[in-house]
């Protein structure tokens, strides 16, 4: 696809598939005329383009359109060029020719660019990385953190949830016998005189904690009497229970 | 500039792939492989970077004594994820608890890496086994789990009850949760069982 | 032994898979990296493997006049179109620049597959959108593009600041150079795909 930039402009090959556009073409005639660009003849370019243009058509060559736009703007930038100057006619026709001449130019700087990027030394064709890198290692501690409020949160989120089958698995409520011996044990400790072990139970809405504290609590003041730290009196079976602290 | 064959012995097994032996190297260099193996092994001693031989085949590696600097720990602070919180606040609430128990109060499967991640963050430590078939471990939270919240013991964990005064128990679950215990006459009680 | 910046600094380059910049060695290394960096430089210059810097990221690689010694069995680099060379030299000296100021420049439309390619590559990039009508999308290049051509930066473009002093980069008027293109609302000028 390389163009033949150095054959001189009456050899070029008539083949279009070999150029990218009309620009591609103006290019590479110009590139035949003189080495710099801005020494070109823009007159004699596009005397170039229009009798290369002409030539593919008298053989029956298709033209794509964009030649053929080109040739016809050529065409009328050359009569301008060679027409004197109107200076009502806008743009002016130099001005036109200069454009052309820096698009050109334009084109062809990025052409060599594009030559001598390629030209450089290449990674993997010219210079090469090592081959198998062990590569760096991050090693990753997760600090986990989760406030108080998550936490309770996702408690109160869980139980809604499942409280029907929490109910399934779970005890009712009780007062322990070491709940009961402590607080027993504390609050005989402030009483001199016999009270009823009813005054010992804690203020209760339910009924049930209730019967378990008052079960828990005459099992406390049976241990702590035969620890010698309670007395208990009762006046007859199923009578009111008393307890105070022992006297010895 | 030094010797051709050395430089080209370098560049050929800095590129490489692998670890080669002589004939490998010698199969794109000329000239005396070995000296300058030799002439590189002696260059390379003491830097950053090494020329070493393991059953005949060269490689060039990291200096021993650098492998700390090739690693970098990094500390990143993640959040629990919802598994995650609401298994640890399983475990807080009814420790010790086994994995069975914990997936049927959150009523779902929990996956083998929420307990991980509790573990690893120190919160959550296995509690024996449940003397019951089966024999299933247990779980429970630490130390570091009262001091990471905050907590000066598991009595402070706000009850049930004050879950439903602050409002954290869903709306529409506490509708029904009323109604059952109207009908049981029963406290929320669950949360002193543990 | 040498100081214990320079060994760890190479250690670490000589360890990457990537490039780096003085900051990530900066995460492995302590002490005076850039002049670690400096001296490993002048160490390994006329070596068989050097330290180069692409866009401010440093890494070692083979010297380019041992090429030849390292080529035989390696995959030939793609070969990029004529099209696809054009239009990476445009974004590259452009940069950030639109697909019409491309196709302003080249004179013809721009096939689909060119600009595709070159973000195959990794040598292209979509640089964010210019806010003029029609808000196109911009192209620049990437990091790897100054790796892959052995550029520090995009200064050392291959005679940019000659260019630039001739007013060859200065933008495109799209509005003069599609003249042509536009008015008939060319086809067939499309150039084959890359």
């Amino acid at each position: 696809m390389a163009a033949p930039v150095t054959d001189p402009p009456e050899q070029l090959t008539l083949d279009l598939d070999g150029w990218e556009g009309p620009l591609d073409l103006l290019l590479s005639l110009a590139r035949a005329q003189k080495v710099d660009l801005r020494d070109i003849s823009i007159l004699a370019l596009v005397e170039q383009y229009l009798r290369y243009v002409d030539r593919a058509r008298v053989i029956h060559l298709d033209l794509a359109a964009d030649y053929l736009v080109m040739a016809a703007w050529l065409a009328y930038l050359k009569s301008a060029l060679l027409l004197p100057r109107d200076p009502e006619v806008e743009p002016d026709p130099e001005e036109l020719a200069m454009r052309l001449q820096l698009r050109l130019e334009r084109l062809d700087a990025m052409r060599e660019a594009g030559a001598r990027l390629m030209a450089r030394d290449r990674e993997g064709r010219d210079v090469f990385r090592r081959g198998a890198a062990p590569g760096l290692r991050t090693v990753r501690t997760a600090t986990w953190t989760a406030g108080i409020f998550d936490l309770i949160a996702a408690y109160g989120r869980v139980s809604a949830r499942s409280r029907p089958v929490m109910h399934v698995v779970q005890d009712r409520e009780v007062m322990t016998l070491d709940a009961a011996i402590a607080r027993v044990s504390a609050l005989v400790g402030s009483a001199i005189d016999w009270r009823a072990i009813e005054a010992f139970l804690p203020e209760m809405a339910s009924v049930a904690l209730r019967r378990s504290a008052l079960a828990s609590s005459f099992l406390a003041a049976l241990e702590l009497a035969r620890q010698g730290r309670v007395e208990i009196r009762q006046e007859a079976p199923f009578a009111p229970l008393y307890l105070r602290a022992s006297s010895a | 500039m030094r010797p051709d064959t050395v430089r080209a012995v370098e560049a050929v097994l800095f590129a490489a792939t692998d670890a080669m032996s002589v004939d490998a190297i010698r199969s794109y260099v000329e000239g005396d492989v070995r000296a300058a193996l030799a002439t590189l092994a002696v260059e390379y001693a003491g830097r950053g970077v090494e020329l070493v031989e393991r059953g005949g085949r060269w490689h060039f590696q990291t200096a021993p004594d650098l492998a700390h600097v090739l690693r970098r720990d990094r500390e990143e602070v993640r959040r629990l994820s919802r598994a995650g919180i609401e298994t640890l606040a399983i475990i807080a609430y009814h420790e010790p608890v086994t994995r069975a128990e914990i997936e049927a109060i959150r009523g779902v499967q929990t996956a083998k890496g929420t307990l991980d991640v509790l573990m690893e963050a120190g919160w959550v430590r296995p509690a024996g086994r449940r003397e019951v078939p089966g024999r299933p471990l247990t779980f429970a939270t630490t130390p570091e789990f009262l001091t990471h919240f905050g907590l000066s013991s598991r009595r402070d964990l706000p009850g049930i009850e004050d879950l439903r005064a602050a409002g954290l128990l869903d709306p529409v679950d506490l509708a029904f949760e009323q109604l059952s215990l109207e009908a049981e006459g029963v406290e929320g009680s669950e949360e002193d069982s543990a």
